[in-house]
């Protein structure tokens, strides 16, 4: 049976101020009708270079494409070179035979038009329909994506749906000409996990109904196992392997696919057993093997946080009067121990992350107490707050935004420790080495600037800045996620050893069930503020027992071809808003203990 | 593209360079009342040899006057907006960084000046200090700050934001330092960016001013006196408006080629 | 309030200057036709419209065409009647009787009667209206009505310029009884135009009074549109939308003039300027350093310079023509050498005086002068700066309270001389803003107006300008030329400029078809 | 709802403020009320009789008191100059500056927005060069500059437009808008330049948008994609900055109404401080500064009205 696309030695280059770059290179694959080919690769392997060409797209970003061919068989039988193509039969290509989904379903979606609108005018344009009949196909199409009360939402505006939604809205969009082939450009990655589920699950089934053929984009090993036919790896803009899906995850041939793999945390892996372990990497087995067994340290407690509460007014009315209260964190209690890895997980507006703000009084907590090391950060006045900060850092999921471009390195990492004026002159210097040395970065990056540095480098600067005042806690926020596979496990794997080494503890902020299942003691599941579930690691993980805990975990995509859970179409319970009026009273905590630590939030 | 826009800085820098050059230069080369010798038989005379740039109205020579008026001229304009920086961003800063009670009070005063015409407030305010340069220099610095202000404010307000400032505070920094250390540098780029635009209507604003005898005092030269002087006989001497109005051009069209590239050389993911 | 305040306020003294006003070209005029409206373009804004208020010669400029004076003068600048057909001064000189007019009407179709000339006149006097030429009537002691046709004023003491102060419009114009509340709004005389509108700062339309006593205007209306700036005043000349234009920018008059579709009129003189040294100011009392600075001035040069030549230099104010010019004097020639002897000498060696020289920008030649005074002056070793002043910035500082140095300004050529030297020379005089204090000055000055013979009179203020000219107590510089740019189609064009050359009057003009 | 509340009770106290800052600035003023109105005539005993008339002698906020009290009951006083309730002068002139404010805002959007916009789509190429540089022009030369050539070329040379004047709307629409015209066109030019470079900088940073993107993935013409999609996002900012100018161009119209002898608010608020009219400067300096403050909140109002997202906020 003829492939629908062929790609063939595609070569492609930007144009930048140092002469041109080589985007991609060599590039060669096929794809059959109604079959799911995944191109999967780290940031920068030119991925998206790869779809975006398919589409012509890549000149509006500077790109040529140099060499090679794309063979597309147009609805019509015949063959089509894109590569060669001109603007006018691109706009009949574009959305009506070739559909694309991208990334960021938040601004995927022109703002200021409805949703009918940007349904129905590419109907419109290539299916020659008018008004009514575009609206009742862009009817049509919202219900096949199953959004509810689709009327309502034609008469919409972007901002008024939520991102899973517009997500659907967008494929929607997509689908809209009935294209034989769908290009997905990483569309789960800005979701959350359940939605991500729901998303992933919905092409495969447009995809059996239509018999479309969907090239998929991914960073994501776990994604891939879950939707792929066959697999394309790149890596630096060259194609590193190609293979069906079970080949890639069964028998890698290529050192760098395996690598890739490897540093896949994989759900359930570490069914049994009972203390972390770091991550895989290759090469790195010497270093995973000095792991000493972890030390018997007495469990003495370092945070204990009492029914932590944070609330934002909502403000609103004539005299900006608070109207209502985003309920963001709602009588939250836990114990961190010292040395220890607490992991709070939830999706998107759970509240995890005012957790841990409001853990620094980075924002301040509505009620509640914090101790740490016998003192409550609550009532510390703005000195000793300051004072206090320096038994607690924290770090940021951002890597790029989270350093300043405008200051050297090592100002950065010297900054704290002048704060609290721990060092001066030499000594400074000597403690901001020392600082370089044991997250493991070059010393010639003392007088660089973040740009620079690639975002691992830069997370561990962040990580160096975060030590720099001896902290007993850290609170890291999303701290990887930014981050590709290989490069997390390192980081993960520095984590990991830095609390060994110094006994810290970490309050691991995450939404990456496999990351935090590997590395945490403790896990915390939070849902709409408050804490549903909480225990040692291997009780939620292997008892999930809170609904809620439950779904999630069911929603997590496996790295692993041959567990595929998301055949048919999914939906979870949707969150619901944190928003109440004000005076609002929610009954306080109540949690059952089902096994020793484990506690489950009762309904 | 990127090296196209370099070409254009370096065009802007050369262009500011000659400017500058022939401000500082001009002085020192041709004696001060080059600009005010008058030759009566000579009045409004066209570009000729004797003249290259023509004569005004007073016979007096527009190649000398445009020259030895550029340096008022700068000197104003210059002092003018770094007066409107030096008020406007404590201002812009503070009520970003801190936003909330302060930053609405300071609004709400920012707002109401900025109902006021800028031309109107200088104008009210050098009638009120009366005609000479540094009152000019105070009218039009003051004029422009509620503008400043806005912008600086608006600046500080997104980088406050930015999580390397709340890394910096939960780092134990202090606000004034957060402020000096992160918050500054991140929006100087927008303020210089934003000051040189001023410069080209400040450079106009004297202009204006010299529309109810404000501002630089005749016989001296400067742009704006000269083009508001060519007024009267646009359409009999052409040239009295043109050279100080190329002039003007030239240094707003430099000022602006400047100051895009000026983001870039502040900015060390440029080097 | 505005220059032509206090202009106005001298032309009140010494009322109608003008009398060379006659056209400097004569038009071969074909015959008067009737109709048309007269568009022209005013280079003043009106402000107050009634006639005894109003401060500014450009109200009183429109303000010309709609009232009628008692009395008026002729091209020679002599008494001649108006309203009245006749008028005789008692030998004592205490008694002015004026016969009227028959059945002279005014725009409401009302017979003036001497009751009219009456209350136009107490309301002038009385200071609550705040006419500002109250001071006309100064020492009358009772105006009387013995019949409709009759008035009688009688004088407390003599007051020899009186009747030349009535023939000033703005103390002399006749305004139905009553009708002073509504003149500021609806302005009502017997003048050869009715007021239809005012459109501040726009323009002014009037028509053609049919009942005109001394026959209708052959003009159906006159629209007086104000352009206050020069270039734009110009232009439209040049596009015809106007007929004619008042005012041609000095620099501009030659170039108008060699235009063939266009006639200009320039009459002379329309003012005189001088330069004021302030007599309060240290350097300034001591005559030398007043007489260097006339040396350092060449006035025929600056009049070229600042009058692009439309003017002429003279050593006296007095009225080119009147008996009292004083053709002895000539003004000092340009000397920097001995200026700076003298200066040095005074105790004021090169680089030593530092004086501000205020000049108002309503006046832009008085800015070129002041430029070119600023070169002479440094050469001569004094520098000098210039401070720019709105009007009524100059007013306040200059005129008010003395707070300047050295200026310039002009007023209307006075040509009643007792106004002239004792206003502005007296110690006392109203206009005497430089602090002059000459006891000469002040004597002749008094005693002139007790002195009835004529030539005797004008010999005493023939000294008055030696002794003013020999102190330098200031620089006489010019008497400068009115202008007025027309179309070619503007008839009877010599007749506009009323004699005393600050006033319009358009009885006589047409329209040729 | 509650957002255009908001907004007016803020206006409430901004048009406080602004009065407190006229007034301020009004009597900081040299020369006194008085002695312009005694002017050659002034005598020491007659100055402190007006003065007393005048209030002068009250203390100054009694004075303030007055004054706002008098513009609250509609007493705004009266222009020295014309001798005429302000108020009147006011409802006079208001008329004509609205048309050419207007006016000249039209013609500066029209030219402003197609050139940004090319300038944007042509990021850093010749194109963008050139749309900047002629934009500058329109700014290195003062408005009266362009006004003066706009009476040259348009009325001496070409004869097209009226050199000067106005003519009442009620009399003569068609005329008011050809008196209106050259002046409008003169500060429209000054305004262009600021607006182009914002249209330009707002598009380039929607055009690099993800929605965009997917626009062209749909397969429509570059031209609906720039033109429709981008431009909406666009017009929002582009009319707000376009508000804040109404500020600049009220200082403007004082030099180009006098030019053109537009008797408007700019060119009474000229006579004002040219003749040192306290009254007058007082109030036309404020109802110019309400006036500006006003545009801005309309402006924001009709953004509600262009940006759905606010819409609902």
């Amino acid at each position: 049976m003829k492939d629908i696309v062929s790609v063939d030695h595609l070569r492609v280059e930007f144009a930048t101020d140092s002469g041109p770059v080589v985007g991609v290179e060599d590039v060669s694959f096929t794809i059959a009708p109604g079959e799911t080919l995944c191109v999967v690769g780290e940031s920068g392997s030119g991925k998206s270079v790869t779809s975006l060409s398919l589409m012509r797209l890549v000149e509006f970003g500077g790109g040529t494409i140099t060499a090679g061919t794309l063979n597309f068989i147009r609805a019509d039988g015949s063959t089509l070179n894109v590569a060669a193509a001109t603007p006018e039969v691109m706009g009949q290509v574009r959305g009506n035979e070739i559909g694309m989904i991208f990334q960021e379903p938040m601004t995927a979606l022109n703002p200021v038009f409805t949703i009918e609108r940007q349904l129905t005018d590419g109907l419109m344009l290539h299916k020659g329909l008018d008004q009514a009949a575009a609206t009742a196909r862009a009817l049509e199409l919202l219900r096949s994506v199953r959004i509810p009360e689709p009327e309502r939402r034609l008469k919409q505006y972007p901002h008024e749906l939520s991102g899973g939604m517009r997500q659907r809205v967008v494929i929607a969009m997509a689908m809209a000409c009935e294209p034989k082939l769908l290009i997905a450009d990483e569309p789960t990655t800005a979701l959350d996990v359940t939605i991500q589920a729901e998303i992933l699950a919905l092409i495969n089934r447009l995809k059996r109904d239509t018999g479309m053929a969907v090239l998929f984009i991914t960073h994501d090993m776990a994604v891939v196992a879950q939707m792929a036919d066959r697999v394309v790896v790149m890596y630096r803009g060259r194609i590193v392997e190609t293979g069906t899906v079970q080949q890639i995850f069964e028998a890698p041939r290529e050192d760098y696919t395996k690598a890739l793999l490897a540093a896949v945390p994989k759900l359930g892996e570490m069914k049994g057993k009972s203390a972390p372990e770091r991550m895989r990497l290759i090469g790195d087995e010497a270093a995973r093997a000095a792991q000493a067994a972890p030390k018997a340290r007495k469990r003495e407690v370092l945070l204990d946080v009492r029914n932590l509460t944070t609330r934002f007014p909502v403000k609103g009315g004539i005299l900006r009067r608070t109207v209502a209260q985003v309920h963001a964190v709602e009588d939250v209690s836990f114990t961190l121990n010292v040395g220890e890895t607490l992991a709070l997980v939830g999706e998107s507006g759970c509240g995890k992350s005012s957790c841990g703000r409001s853990i620094l009084r980075l924002i301040e907590p509505t009620s509640g107490e914090v101790w740490i090391g016998g003192r409550d950060i609550g009532n510390l006045n703005r000195h000793h707050l300051r004072k206090a900060r320096a038994d607690m850092q924290m770090v940021f999921q951002d890597p790029f935004a989270s350093l300043n471009p405008y200051r050297r390195l090592k100002d950065q990492v010297a900054e704290p420790i002048q704060n609290f004026n721990l060092a001066s002159g030499a000594e400074l210097e000597a403690r901001v080495l020392q600082l370089f040395d044991r997250v493991r970065l070059p010393r010639e990056f003392l007088n660089r600037y973040p740009h620079e540095l690639s975002g691992g480098q830069r997370q561990r600067v962040a990580i160096a800045r975060a030590l720099a005042v001896n902290p007993k806690l850290i609170v890291a926020d999303e701290a990887v996620s930014a981050l590709d596979v290989s490069v997390q496990a390192q980081v993960l794997n520095l984590m990991m050893e830095l609390q060994e080494d110094l006994g810290l503890s970490y309050l691991l902020i995450s939404h990456d069930m496999a990351v935090v299942e590997r590395v945490a003691h403790q896990v915390g599941v939070m849902y709409l503020g408050r804490i549903v579930e909480i225990g040692p690691r291997a009780a939620v993980f292997d008892n999930p027992s809170h609904p809620y805990t439950k779904s999630l975990l069911s929603a997590v995509p496996i790295a692993d071809p041959s567990k595929r859970r998301f055949a048919d179409d999914l939906s979870f319970k949707p969150i619901t808003s944190p928003i109440f009026p004000l005076g609002h009273q929610p009954a306080p905590s109540v949690y059952d203990q089902i096994a020793p630590g484990h506690f489950v939030l009762r309904a | 593209m990127k090296r196209f826009k370099t070409t254009k800085g370096l065009i802007g820098i050369v262009l500011l360079l000659a400017i500058l050059l022939v401000a500082i230069l001009g002085p020192m080369l041709i004696p001060a009342d080059a600009s005010t010798a008058m030759d009566m038989h000579a009045r409004r005379s066209p570009p000729t040899w004797v003249h290259p740039f023509g004569t005004d109205q007073l016979g007096r020579d527009m190649m000398f006057r445009v020259i030895l008026g550029a340096r008022t001229s700068l000197e104003i304009a210059v002092s003018a907006v770094v007066m409107s920086v030096v008020l406007g961003l404590p201002l812009g800063l503070i009520s970003g960084y801190f936003g909330g009670f302060i930053d609405n009070v300071l609004m709400r005063l920012v707002d109401t000046l900025l109902a006021f015409p800028a031309l109107l407030l200088a104008l009210t305010i050098s009638a009120v200090l009366g005609p000479n340069i540094q009152n000019t220099i105070i009218a039009i610095g003051v004029a422009f700050t509620p503008y400043l202000a806005r912008i600086i404010r608006g600046e500080a307000l997104r980088v406050a934001q930015m999580p390397y400032v709340e890394a910096a505070r939960s780092s134990g920094t202090t606000d004034i330092m957060i402020m000096i250390r992160h918050v500054l540098p991140n929006i100087l780029p927008a303020v210089i960016v934003q000051g040189t635009i001023s410069l080209a209507f400040a450079i106009l604003a004297e202009a204006g001013l010299s529309f109810l005898g404000l501002g630089t005092q005749p016989p001296a030269a400067s742009w704006g006196l000269m083009i508001q002087a060519s007024r009267d006989q646009l359409d009999i001497a052409p040239w009295t408006a043109l050279v100080p109005g190329l002039a003007v051009a030239l240094t707003v069209l430099g000022l602006n080629m400047f100051g895009d590239v000026l983001r870039d050389i502040l900015d060390p993911r440029a080097k | 309030m505005k220059r032509r305040d206090f202009l106005r306020s001298t032309t009140a003294l010494l009322g109608s200057g003008l009398l060379g006003a006659m056209p400097t070209v004569l038009w071969a005029e074909d015959a008067p036709v009737k109709g048309g409206t007269l568009i022209w373009g005013h280079s003043e804004t009106t402000q107050n419209l009634d006639m005894h208020q109003t401060g500014t010669a450009s109200s009183g400029r429109v303000l010309q065409s709609i009232h009628s004076s008692i009395v008026t003068v002729d091209k020679d600048l002599k008494v001649i009647p108006g309203l009245a057909e006749s008028f005789e001064v008692a030998p004592d000189g205490l008694t002015y009787t004026f016969k009227l007019r028959p059945n002279v009407k005014f725009h409401n179709g009302q017979v003036m009667t001497s009751a009219d000339v009456k209350y136009s006149f107490d309301r002038c006097r009385d200071k609550a209206t705040g006419a500002v030429n109250f001071e006309v009537f100064n020492n009358v002691a009772s105006i009387d009505t013995p019949d409709d046709a009759t008035v009688v004023i009688k004088m407390s003491s003599v007051n020899a310029p009186f009747l030349s102060r009535l023939a000033e419009n703005g103390a002399g114009v006749v305004m139905p009884k009553d009708s002073g509340p509504t003149q500021g709004t609806n302005p009502m005389g017997a003048g050869p135009f009715k007021f239809v509108s005012y459109e501040v700062g726009t323009v002014v339309k009037m028509a053609r009074h049919e009942e005109y006593w001394d026959g209708p205007a052959f003009l159906d209306a006159v629209e007086a549109r104000e352009i206050t700036e020069p270039t734009t005043r110009l232009t439209g000349l040049r596009t015809g939308e106007l007929h004619m234009i008042n005012d041609i920018p000095l620099d501009r008059v030659s170039e108008l003039q060699a235009d063939a579709t266009l006639q200009v009129k320039t009459w002379f003189p329309l003012n005189f300027d001088f330069i004021n040294l302030n007599h309060t100011f240290k350097p300034f009392q001591d005559p030398k350093v007043r007489i260097a600075f006339d040396m350092i001035i060449d006035k025929e040069a600056l009049m070229q310079g600042a009058l692009w030549g439309q003017g002429a230099t003279t050593p006296s104010p007095s009225f080119p023509t009147s008996a009292s010019y004083n053709h002895d004097l000539k003004q000092r020639p340009q000397d920097i050498e001995g200026a700076k002897k003298m200066l040095a000498e005074a105790g004021y060696p090169e680089g030593s005086l530092n004086i501000v020289f205020k000049a108002t920008t309503n006046y832009p030649y008085h800015v070129e002068a002041a430029q070119i005074l600023v070169e002479w002056f440094k050469s001569a070793g004094v520098n000098l700066t210039i401070e720019q002043l709105t009007w009524a910035d100059w007013l306040t500082q200059c005129w008010v309270n003395k707070d300047f140095q050295m200026t310039m300004i002009n007023f209307f050529t006075l040509w009643e001389p007792d106004f002239l030297y004792f206003s502005v020379w007296n110690s006392t005089g109203a206009f005497n803003f430089r602090a002059i204090n000459d006891k000469v000055i002040d004597d002749l000055t008094v005693q002139a107006r007790t002195v009835v013979d004529d030539t005797a009179r004008a010999d005493i203020y023939k000294q008055v300008q030696k002794q003013i000219w020999e102190q330098s107590h200031d620089i006489i510089l010019w008497f400068r030329n009115g202008t007025i740019g027309a179309q070619t189609k503007v008839g009877g064009l010599d007749t506009v400029v009323h004699p005393n050359g600050s006033n319009l009057n358009f009885h006589k003009v047409w329209l040729k078809a | 709802m509650t957002y255009i509340i908001n907004r007016l009770l803020s206006v409430i106290l901004t048009l406080f403020l602004i009065t407190l800052v006229t007034f301020a600035v009004t009597n900081i003023l040299p020369g006194d009320v008085a002695m312009m109105i005694m002017g050659t005539q002034s005598n020491p005993e007659a100055l402190s009789g007006l003065r007393q008339s005048l209030g002068l002698n009250d203390p100054l906020l009694v004075q303030y008191g007055h004054w706002v009290g008098g513009m609250v009951s509609g007493n705004w006083g009266n222009s020295l100059i014309f001798k005429k309730p302000i108020l009147e002068l006011l409802s006079q002139k208001a008329v004509a500056s609205a048309i050419i404010v207007i006016m000249s805002m039209m013609i500066a959007l029209a030219l402003a927005i197609p050139l940004g916009v090319w300038a944007a789509v042509h990021r850093d190429r010749w194109q963008d060069t050139v749309s900047s540089s002629s934009a500058l022009l329109g700014v290195s030369l003062p408005d009266f500059f362009w006004g003066i050539v706009m009476i040259l070329v348009f009325a001496r040379w070409l004869g097209w437009f009226p050199s000067s004047g106005f003519v009442e709307p009620s009399v003569n629409f068609w005329g008011t808008l050809q008196h209106a015209f050259l002046p409008s066109l003169a500060l429209g030019l000054g305004l262009m330049a600021h607006l182009t470079r914002m249209t330009r900088s707002t598009m380039t940073g929607i055009l690099s948008q993800e929605f965009i993107r997917v626009a062209r993935a749909k397969g429509l013409a570059e031209r609906t994609v720039v033109w429709r999609y981008a431009l909406a996002n666009a017009i929002g900012p582009v009319i707000t900055i376009a508000g804040l100018q109404i500020g600049y161009l009220f200082g403007s119209i004082i030099v180009m109404e006098s030019l053109f002898g537009y008797t408007g608010m700019g060119w009474l608020t000229y006579q004002a401080l040219l003749n040192r009219d306290l009254p007058l400067i007082q109030d036309t300096v404020f109802v110019i500064a309400a006036v500006v403050m006003l545009t801005n909140l309309a402006v924001d109002l009709l953004y509600i009205v262009i940006d759905p997202r606010i819409r609902l906020g």
